[in-house]
């Protein structure tokens, strides 16, 4: 399945967009999809951390086409 | 009422501090942020502060109520801005009202701490020279985050 | 520049953060004392606050200095209200502006601790049964307090 | 020698009045004149609290009919 991922400050700076999309296998989890979205950019960490449905989500969190998936850089906020 | 949000105009301390008082409450313990001029040895002029600003809000609420709950009977509010901001602004706004200090500093200590922590929000400097550069200040650390940050 | 005082009119919350505001300051901590509408069991209609002005402005100075002192390079405001308050009126308040918010907080949390301790303030309640009482809060323990208090 | 004392809040009440003068010998301290002071009121502790020139005072500090003597009530700033 098709899924676009929402993607942050450096980390948009670094695939030159907003989002993208990748094309993952079903049925598919966090853990799954983490690759195809590391491999954005080479200035993506191996191991981005994944936020699905505005939360953070651990390996073992299905995904579905539906949901909202986002990739989050290191937070700077305060 | 306990509330918070990502907000894009300038904070109004006083009205915010408002909003935590009440009769029950003797102490109100207040957290700002503000732009700094400098970072390491650079000259800041001017300061981007970008949201994820769904998933932020969510987070703020979250660490509100979790704050809530610590200093029990306690009114939270926390706000951060985001957008450009120059230095001496202030970013980001906690304010606790609790009967007693030590639960009031302790709610106000948590709230900036885990937002430091979890709330998807980045900064990008704009320095004197002309150029730019986010600022990496910690991997996301949430009470459900990745195995790999 | 750091400074404390007792005043008389009410408390500028906003002035006073602008006060400890400065561009190499990115935290700013502040604690806000109330007028409380109740003491145990008792409806409390107003506070009459009344100090020894002279040793009252020296205790509270040294304690700034203290606390700027505790925390290099913060600047710290401090000011006690006196006369009659009523219910959400504040009678405290202390802001502390320094590059980090650890010894922000710090330094704020001393502030209002030492205060209690021993600044020679009192007060008094008026109850809505229309009696008064002197709130016996602390016996003075200053670092020379006498042998037997 | 004669020294004025002042005195506040619940002690100002106590005595009825601002301020005191008590008679002590000399050479005076703090240590003695405490016993002058308390026995302004029954309603004073035993060993109350001194301030000399606007400072709390040990008993070894010596006084002064020059000096400002103040009997200090516990306190409840803040």
């Amino acid at each position: 399945m098709k899924l676009t991922v929402r993607v942050f400050a450096a980390y948009a700076d670094a695939i030159g967009s907003d989002h993208a999309v990748i094309t993952v296998a079903e049925p598919a989890t966090v853990g799954s999809i983490r690759s195809a979205i590391a491999a954005l950019s080479p200035l993506l960490p191996p191991h981005p951390v994944i936020a699905v449905n505005e939360a953070y989500a651990t390996d073992d969190v299905a995904v579905h086409s539906s949901d909202e998936i986002a990739v989050i850089p290191p937070v700077a906020g305060g | 009422m306990s509330r918070s949000g990502i907000v894009d105009l300038p904070i109004d301390v006083s009205a915010i501090v408002g909003e935590v008082q009440a009769p029950g409450h003797g102490a109100i313990a207040t957290f700002l942020g503000t732009v700094r001029g400098s970072s390491g040895k650079r000259v800041v002029t001017g300061l981007e502060y970008s949201a994820y600003v769904e998933m932020a809000e969510r987070e703020m609420a979250d660490i509100v109520r979790e704050a809530a709950a610590l200093a029990s009977g306690a009114e939270v509010v926390a706000v951060h801005r985001v957008g450009n901001l120059v230095v001496g602004d202030s970013c980001v706004m906690i304010a606790v009202g609790h009967a007693h200090r030590g639960p009031a500093f302790d709610a106000c200590r948590y709230v900036i701490e885990e937002i430091k922590k979890r709330v998807p929000i980045w900064k990008r400097e704009h320095y004197a020279d002309g150029s730019t550069e986010w600022v990496n200040a910690a991997a996301p650390q949430a009470r459900a985050a990745g195995t790999s940050a």
